[in-house]
């Protein structure tokens, strides 16, 4: 032991900070904001909204200096050196002489998530100062969405797997709040519960792979690290250390996986995130798309040592991440060809380039994915802003694109501007963002020898560039319609039309937004364009900055074990670490001397050939899909109009799209309906009949018995005429009527029946 | 004489004295029912005072009668008194424990 | 010895008849009769036991003034003195099974605990004396209580009797 | 022990203060309901007072063992003393028994339910009150027993006087069951003291040479014991009176019924049962587990079933109490302390539930869900006041159900050894099913309790808008304790674990460890 502790001299010691060990207080401000924005919103001059943003600029200032110390640390690092997260652990509970802690674990991954949450949550409270105006229910709006990020941040730094569960339901919770906003329209309120209960489903999952790690990894982690079973840190390191029965890490990844499948909208547990558009747009742009959906991804990314030896990654043929992954990818691209509300066009290519993050999670490509999270979450947020800001301004708060939009660009050019460039970057085009993090994931896949899912991976690119070339023709191309031409034709369907506020504004015709608008959309579409730059391959090692800050290094460290409690202990490099260049052991192999806390991981050569090929790919994309929508909706061709209706085989495709593969059905009209109705309806049923049955039957048959012998016992039987009718069933059972058979004597009855029983069980045991 | 001729006397007495209660409506009646009862516990008492060769139990005896009869004393009044107000003896028209 | 235990079986006969009779039948005058019956039988099983004082008293105090307590409540209640129908609750019969039960047990225990033990024949009838020793000396505080609990039994039933 | 032994005072006097209380109602005019209201609800405080007092007095660092212990003489004939004493696992019980006390008397200040009669009511709180606290700090089984059915008697009459319609059913109902279980309870604690030797009732003694007996006899006696417990609890086959009881009884009992009542038997499990009989419990605990499960998805497809939201609150009370006794069935200090912790959750929750449930009723005049609606925008506090109770109850993290829910789940994962692992890992997963369950009927309930629009008044019998006032002063006095328990111990659950911890691993190191 003090022998490495002899060579750790040579390595310099890590750089720290105030940010780095207040990281915690990141969630603390939101949480306290929601507190007072409950108990004194209203009373406020801007009804509580002040409360939210301010929260949420001090938590970007706190997650900020926190990244640029991370950072420092970073560079402070010797080139082989592991960099240890700064960890914080507090007592929490305990339990069976164990205790518990809660506390913050900063690492590359927990700083980008915060960073990102953090700085889409604060502009999203600033557009929706302007966007929700008026509302009837704007400070309870603003108290969810400051709860939502604080449960976000809180599980983003969550040090054991039990805070990083209470952020993970809090953010349920959130998104049942906020989906439901406007609950007085069923159909709202609908979707809030179609959401939590889908999610809550998984999380069946959750719990029990966090119990199962839980207890086998308990053991291990106290004797290694002095650190409980929950905490992420231990896991990761059990998961890594060669201790783990296959059986169990691989049951307890899959499990995980199923909480993962469910938050982040994977298949065939997506039909909630395309229903949760009835949300306010802002939701849907923090919530539904750049944030709390990322937290399934995030989960993976998190206790990526699990799902790496449960799931075999990188091992050979496709595993579950990536074949679920792959199959959302395709499916969803597909869905959102079909639909006409923009919104839904959006949330489908959510749902698919969380497909993808997914699919580079499962091929071992875990920095480009993480690195999507990045990108997609701008861009993303970007897109929903902007549809937000159309039907805000332009169409009457509908987001029906082939009835109220169309030629928009001319109206409102900010908006128009911003969302080409998204666009752009989610169809990874270069030099957008989305080029550098999903170009380099299909990259990965294809050079982890995983040919099918690339193949996949790049036709879901060519269908994601087709459908948001087809939503973009509608939406600003191409003659104006409906409401964005003028006709005041007040659509009543959609929620957000009923707030007055904007009756007014309705009044005059399509206009660009306001600055309160239009300034995030600017930003965002400017990281849009410029955040995929911090991992730039195609410019070498040197524009590599996420993979150095970011990626944990996968490299053997010696622990000296329990003696500095919890998550303090000294982790010093082992002296072979220094030579073994990059070969670690890590992922491959037992580490004998260290743990290790990341697996070993290549990253894939950029080659502008590739680069180019899935270049070309997009570029089709867009051009087919250019034509096609120039033909169909505005020259009309005979054709093409109503070619659904002509050739059977594509209206059937078409038609099975638009059911959405009768997953909604098969969910709610055959599982839910089965057991909201028939067996809970049976379950009672059995209580009432059977159960209550079997009590009355005792009483019945007890009358009964008493009868015969009464009949033999004594002949008189002037009086039963008329009791016979009140049975003892009766009378315990429908004892209505006021002159019921005697109360008094019959609790005496009882107690003494109960007492004779008692004794005469008595007698017979006490022999 | 065995012990257990007088015991089983008494447990008859007693069991009797149960039926009464439980199956009565009439207080006075359900008053003699617990009368049996008083009677077949003393001669339990008495059985093993002679058993055991000591005179407590005639003085429970004793005793017991004395509160029997004051119980009955008090129980016959207040029999009247509720007669006198409802005009009924049967307890169930007492068991109205609302208004 | 003999004539003792013809005596018992007799007087037991008759008080288990009479006190049968008590509890089923319906004409409350004669159910009181029947429990004077029950009564004296039990003073003749007391003398059996060698209790002369306390049968005594049960005949003083029981068949004098309990019994003549219970007729005067049932004129002064205006029972009819004949049949009643209404005695008896609707659900009597669970008295039955209780009582048998509980008959069992109690057999079921007896049998277990004095299978077949015998009284000490040459009983000296325990004197008047003795019983008052008992009840003056170390009884001295709950024959108090007992005075008291009398007393309030007194003032109670004349309250509540009283008309007003 | 010595120590341990002074003030040993303050439980008897914090005990029969309320009776006290009752004595003093008995000699007032029942004419003056203001002073009936005032002598009742000073004594309550008075009684909380004490109970706090006790609390400070409680010496934490040895919370295992029993504190302020009093052993008197009282029946040497039969060998029972009366003997009391609080640790770790009575202590939280005894105080929550306390406050929901003060909490519902302060809550009938101004909601005395038909037909009035104050003087009745509040005594029988008061009655109901010593009961439950005694049974708390009981350590000799007779009294144990006594206060377990000094219990019952208060509550057949709040049910069969002040209930609704189907009252004096209800109330036969639960007179019988507990009657039932009361009895076999009575037989197997009889049996016990025989097989001991008949040398004392004392539990402590019992928990010494309990582990002595014939195993075949432990398992009857056991029997005995779980079949009066479990009908308290209640568990899946005996638990057909709670619906009935709670939707019958006045709002009042229905709180104190699910608040502390129906933790009577689960204590009675984790105070008597398991440790007095080691062998038993092993060989019952696959069962209890059983049937805690079955309760669990039983329960809440009970829920599912319901159209009356007070009978729903009840069944979810099967499946909550189920979630407790699989804890107590892991017989694992980590799956015994989740019990706990859940009976205490439970206590604070569905007890604010049922409160909730009594001031709809007295505000619509029904509780058909499909009559209610529209709550957030009528009476919005006290809409978000019942989300807030249904999040907790469905076991949001933050909150104390969770910690109740989720250990019971996490402790089923690896129960005490000479357990069937298997078995329990299924039951795990069941239980975590039940969760979703739970998310199901509790998210059902309020989406259409509280959202959607308000139903037009007449749509609800009588009621007229001007009746749809929202939350009250009394309510906001009553309910504002029980709340903000529910959020601090959800964010600091080591205040009660760390006080159940030590107690509940010194009561299971019977089962070694």
């Amino acid at each position: 032991m003090n022998l490495f502790a002899k060579e750790s001299e040579v390595l310099a010691p890590l750089a720290t900070g105030w940010f780095l060990e207040h990281a915690w207080l990141i969630p603390v401000v939101p949480a306290i904001a929601f507190a007072l924005i409950i108990l004194i919103g209203k009373r406020l001059p801007m009804k509580g909204s002040e409360l939210g943003v301010l929260s949420m600029v001090a938590s970007l200032v706190l997650s900020a200096g926190a990244a640029y110390q991370w950072i420092q640390r970073v560079n402070s690092a010797a080139e082989e050196q592991f960099v240890t997260p700064v960890i914080k652990s507090w007592s929490w509970w305990q339990s069976g002489g164990l205790d518990f802690g809660i506390g913050q674990h900063i690492d590359g991954l927990s700083i980008v998530v915060l960073f990102v949450v953090a700085f889409i949550s604060t502009l999203v409270q600033i557009y929706s100062l302007e966007y929700l105006r008026g509302d009837r229910r704007y400070t309870h709006f603003f108290a969810a969405l400051t709860l939502f990020s604080g449960g976000m941040l809180a599980m983003v730094l969550a040090d054991n797997m039990i805070l990083f569960l209470l952020g993970w339901e809090i953010m349920g919770l959130c998104s049942f709040l906020l989906i439901g906003h406007w609950w007085e329209e069923d159909a709202n309120s609908r979707a809030a519960l179609k959401a939590f209960f889908t999610v809550r489903v998984g999380d069946i999952g959750l719990l029990v792979g966090i119990s199962m790690l839980y207890f086998s990894a308990n053991e291990w982690t106290q004797e290694n690290l002095g650190v409980s079973g929950f905490s992420i840190r231990g896991i990761s390191a059990w998961a890594l250390s060669g201790e783990p029965n296959s059986t169990v890490i691989m049951i307890a990844a899959i499990a995980l996986f199923i909480a993962s499948i469910g938050k982040s909208g994977q298949f065939p547990l997506h039909t909630w995130l395309p229903d949760a558009m009835a949300g306010p747009t802002p939701v849907s742009s923090l919530l539904h798309s750049s944030t709390m959906v990322v937290a399934g991804v995030f989960l993976v990314a998190r206790l990526y040592p699990v799902f790496f030896v449960g799931l075999d990654i990188l091992g050979s043929g496709g595993n579950l991440i990536m074949i679920i992954g792959g199959i959302t990818i395709v499916i969803s691209a597909a869905l959102a060809f079909v639909q006409n509300d923009i919104k839904r066009v959006l949330a489908y290519s959510t749902v698919s380039q969380l497909g993808y993050m997914m699919l580079g999670l499962g091929a071992g490509a875990w920095l480009p994915a993480v690195f999507h999270i990045f990108t997609h979450a701008f861009f993303k947020a970007c897109l929903f802003l902007g549809a937000g800001s159309i039907s805000h301004s332009a169409s009457h708060h509908s987001f029906d694109m082939k009835r109220d939009m169309g030629g928009l660009r001319k109206v409102m050019p900010i908006t128009f501007a911003t969302w080409i460039i998204s666009t752009l970057a989610l169809c990874g085009v270069f030099p957008f963002s989305g080029f550098f993090s999903k170009d380099e994931i299909i990259d990965n896949v294809g050079n982890n020898g995983y040919n099918t899912f690339m193949i996949i991976g790049l036709l879901g690119a060519f269908m994601t560039a087709a459908y948001m070339t087809r939503a973009t023709y509608l939406t600003f191309f191409g003659e104006p319609r409906g409401a964005s031409a003028g006709h005041a034709t007040h659509d009543a369907h959609d929620a957000h039309a009923t707030h007055d506020a904007h009756a007014i504004n309705d009044l005059h015709g399509p206009h660009e937004s306001g600055l309160l608008i239009t300034v995030p959309l600017m930003i965002l579409s400017v990281l849009a364009l410029g955040s995929g730059f911090l991992n730039a391959t195609p410019f070498g090692e040197s524009w590599e900055r996420m993979k150095l800050w970011v990626e944990p290094r996968a490299i053997e460290v010696v622990v000296d074990a329990p003696s500095g409690g919890p998550g303090e202990s000294l982790i010093v490099n082992l002296p072979s670490a220094e030579e073994s260049h990059s070969k670690s052991v890590c992922g491959s192999a037992t580490p004998e001397t260290g743990v290790c806390y990341a697996p070993q991981l290549q990253h894939a050569k950029f080659k502008w050939s590739k680069a180019m090929i899935s270049m070309a790919i997009v570029f089709l994309g867009i051009a087919i899909s250019w034509i096609m929508s120039l033909l169909l909706f505005t020259k009309r061709d005979p054709r093409l109009v109503g070619l659904t209706q002509r050739v059977k085989v594509l209206g059937l495709g078409h038609n099975f799209l638009v059911k959405k593969y009768y997953l909604d059905h098969l969910y709610e009209k055959v599982i839910v309906h089965s057991v909201a109705h028939p067996i809970s309806r049976a379950a009672y049923w059995f209580n009432q009949n059977i159960l209550d049955g079997i009590l009355h039957g005792f009483a019945k048959s007890t009358r009964t018995i008493s009868d015969w012998v009464y009949k033999n016992v004594d002949q008189r039987v002037v009086d039963s005429t008329v009791n016979n009718s009140a049975t003892f069933t009766k009378s315990v059972g429908t004892a209505a009527q006021p002159t019921q058979s005697g109360k008094v004597s019959q609790y005496g009855a009882l107690l003494f029946s109960a007492a004779a029983i008692a004794a005469l069980v008595l007698v017979i045991i006490n022999t | 004489m065995y012990v257990n001729q007088f015991l089983f006397l008494a447990s008859v007495l007693f069991c009797i004295g149960v039926y009464g209660v439980i199956a009565r409506k009439n207080a006075v009646l359900i008053l003699m029912s617990i009368e049996l009862i008083l009677n077949s516990v003393n001669i339990n008492l008495l059985t093993f005072a002679l058993r055991n060769g000591s005179t407590d139990g005639h003085t429970f005896a004793l005793y017991i009668i004395a509160v029997a009869a004051a119980e009955v004393g008090v129980g016959l009044g207040l029999v009247l008194l509720v007669y006198r107000n409802k005009k009924t003896i049967s307890v169930d028209d007492l068991s109205e424990m609302r208004g | 010895m003999i004539a003792q235990n013809i005596g018992f079986w007799i007087i037991a006969v008759l008080m288990i008849v009479a006190a049968l009779r008590v509890v089923t039948t319906n004409n409350v005058v004669h159910a009181a009769l029947w429990l004077v019956v029950v009564l004296a039988g039990a003073a003749g099983q007391y003398i059996l036991l060698a209790a002369e004082f306390v049968a005594i008293t049960q005949v003083l105090v029981y068949i004098g003034a309990v019994m003549v307590l219970f007729l005067f409540g049932t004129m002064l209640t205006r029972a009819r003195i004949g049949a009643e129908s209404d005695l008896n609750n609707s659900y009597k019969k669970l008295g039955i099974p209780v009582g048998l039960i509980m008959l069992v047990a109690m057999g079921l225990a007896l049998t277990r605990s004095f299978g077949a033990e015998k009284l000490p024949d040459s009983a000296k009838v325990v004197s008047t004396q003795e019983v008052s020793d008992q009840i003056f000396g170390p009884y001295l505080l709950p024959f108090w209580a007992l005075s008291f609990v009398l007393l309030a039994a007194v003032i109670g039933a004349i309250v509540l009797a009283r008309k007003d | 022990m010595n120590m341990l032994q002074e003030n040993n005072w303050l439980l008897s006097v914090g005990t029969f203060l309320p009776m006290f209380g009752v004595v003093v109602l008995m000699l007032m005019p029942k004419a003056q309901d203001q002073a009936v209201k005032n002598v009742a609800l000073i004594t309550s405080i008075a009684t909380l007072a004490v109970g706090i007092y006790t609390a400070f007095k409680f010496d934490f660092d040895q919370a295992e063992k029993l504190q302020f212990v009093a052993d008197a003489q009282w029946i040497s004939v039969i060998k029972s003393s009366y003997l009391i004493g609080v640790d770790g696992i009575s202590l939280p019980l005894y105080l929550l028994s306390m406050i929901i006390t003060l909490l519902v008397v302060i809550y009938s200040l101004d909601h005395v339910p038909n037909p009035g009669k104050p003087k009745a009511f509040f005594a029988l709180l008061l009655v109901l009150q010593t009961g439950m606290a005694g049974t708390f700090i009981a350590q000799d089984l007779i009294l144990f027993f006594v206060f377990f059915e000094l219990v019952l008697l208060p509550m057949f009459f709040l049910i069969g006087v002040w209930g609704g319609e189907q009252r004096q059913y209800a109330s036969i109902k639960f007179f019988l069951y507990t009657m039932f279980g009361s009895a076999l309870m009575l037989v197997a604690f009889l049996a016990l003291f025989f097989k001991t030797g008949a040398e004392s009732f004392s539990i402590p003694y019992l928990i010494e040479n309990g582990g002595s007996i014939a195993k075949n006899v432990q398992i009857w006696i056991f029997a005995g014991m779980f079949v009066g417990f479990a009908v308290k609890v209640p568990m899946f086959p005996f638990h057909t009176w709670l619906p009935d009881a709670h939707t019958q009884a006045p709002t009042q009992g229905s709180v104190i019924l699910a608040a502390i009542l129906l933790k009577l038997g689960t204590y009675g499990f984790v105070r008597i049962a398991l440790p007095v009989l080691p062998d038993a419990a092993r060989e019952w605990a696959p069962y209890i587990g059983g049937l805690a499960v079955i309760g669990i998805i039983y329960g809440a497809l009970g829920c599912l079933a319901q159209t009356d939201m007070k009978r729903l609150i009840a069944f979810s009370s099967v499946a909550h109490m189920g979630f407790v006794m699989l804890g107590i069935s892991t017989l694992t200090s980590f799956g015994v302390n989740a019990a706990m912790f859940g009976m205490v959750a439970h206590g604070l929750i569905t007890g604010m539930l049922f409160f909730i449930a009594g001031s709809v009723k007295e505000r619509y005049h029904t509780l058909e869900i499909s009559k209610l609606g529209g709550m957030l925008t009528t009476m919005p506090r006290l809409g978000w006041i019942f989300g807030f109770c249904a999040m907790a109850s469905l076991g949001l993290p933050g909150l104390a159900g969770f910690w109740g829910e989720f250990p019971a789940i996490l402790s089923a994962y690896n129960p005490a050894e000479g357990l069937n692992q298997t078995v329990f890992r299924v039951f795990m997963v069941i239980a975590a099913l039940g969760t979703v369950l739970a998310a199901g009927y509790l998210l059902w309930m309020f989406q259409r309790i509280a959202f959607g629009t308000a139903k037009d008044s007449s749509s609800h019998g009588h009621s007229s808008s001007d009746e749809l006032h929202d939350v009250t002063t009394f309510e906001w006095i009553a309910w504002t304790p029980l709340l903000l328990g529910i959020l601090v111990l959800g964010i600091l659950p080591n205040l009660l674990f760390s006080v159940l911890d030590p107690a509940v691993q010194a009561t299971l190191s019977v089962f070694g460890g």
